[in-house]
């Protein structure tokens, strides 16, 4: 093989976001027959004053399909920032790629969300080619204040 | 597959918007910093 | 098998960092033989006025085994505190769990970072057991100023 | 396995410290906090 996981990483993170900018109905032909995938929930109004947003698990590629398909308007109006990436290989002779990425994002009139995402990639059988198998987002909120009132633990 | 960090990417890395249009969205984010410390006087829109 | 991978997961995390407290010699037992750790770079020290913290990668349960021996002080004294956990099953057959980790961390006399933890869990081969295959972590910093002056890319 | 939630936890989890433990240190973040925003008057320890 001769690019490095970093290379693989942010060649695959351009289409990966491009694709969702371009094409959502397309964004599921990126994972896998059996993929997971943790993504915005988007069915739910986002709260103005809240500074994270919920997600929803969904199992499987028609799942999925459905999903970018159905939200098609937001997701290809979503914009990212991303912030830092980290790479490990993963699987079976290490011939996946676990990615860890943190940033912010925000679509049309919204503020700025932070996220954490963690992605793994497969290779697909196919030459040089890899699908994700894992896609999982959560957001960050600020905790600004210092805990005045800890809840105990029962 | 190695360890190095070979490929040399600058952060932040944008994708499908300019640097610009981070600034409006982050300034709302910003704002809702501000009224979390309670420091948003005179700034309600 | 019986239990849910979020029963799996929570009692990982329980072994995990209760290790990391009394025994940090015996952490790396809970890797497999080639995983791969991105961990808090105790080498370096920290900045007190940086609200992140830099990170080292490790490749093979021996050198994670060194890492954690060689830093056996700090890593006993860390204190943990996970405010989400998100859980996917990953791998060969789904037999694998990924766990996405965030919350905040510090040491005796530290302010609290905020962090954010990738691990995964393949099935070890004895019964009903897991080894970590890959561990992640990244600081996350507070970011708290409005952008006034983005750097342009080139 | 199954990707329902039927563990209930309930966040957040402490690890090798109690809950109080993180107040000081959590506040030396937060000082770090209004430093950042310019707001750390007269209480520069």
């Amino acid at each position: 093989m001769g690019a490095t996981i970093q290379e693989i990483g942010y060649a695959f993170l351009e289409t990966y976001y491009h694709r969702m900018n371009k094409d959502p109905s397309k964004v599921s032909c990126l994972y896998s027959q059996t993929a997971e995938l943790t993504h915005t929930n988007y069915q739910v109004d986002f709260t103005p004053s809240s500074d994270t947003l919920p997600t929803v698990k969904l199992t499987g590629k028609e799942n999925i399909s459905k999903f970018f398909t159905r939200n098609n308007k937001k997701v290809s109006d979503l914009k990212v920032k991303v912030e830092s990436c980290d790479f490990q290989t993963t699987g079976s002779s290490h011939s996946g790629i676990l990615i860890l990425i943190t940033g912010e994002m925000f679509w049309t009139g919204t503020p700025t969300y932070r996220f954490v995402q963690t992605i793994i990639l497969a290779p697909s059988g196919y030459r040089d080619t890899f699908d994700v198998t894992n896609d999982v987002i959560r957001f960050i909120g600020d905790n600004l204040l210092p805990e005045t009132d800890v809840k105990e633990e029962t | 597959l190695t360890s190095s960090n070979a490929t040399s990417v600058e952060f932040p890395l944008y994708f499908n918007a300019a640097p610009e249009e981070f600034k409006e969205a982050g300034s709302k984010r910003h704002e809702l910093r501000l009224k979390a410390l309670g420091l948003d006087q005179g700034k309600n829109q």
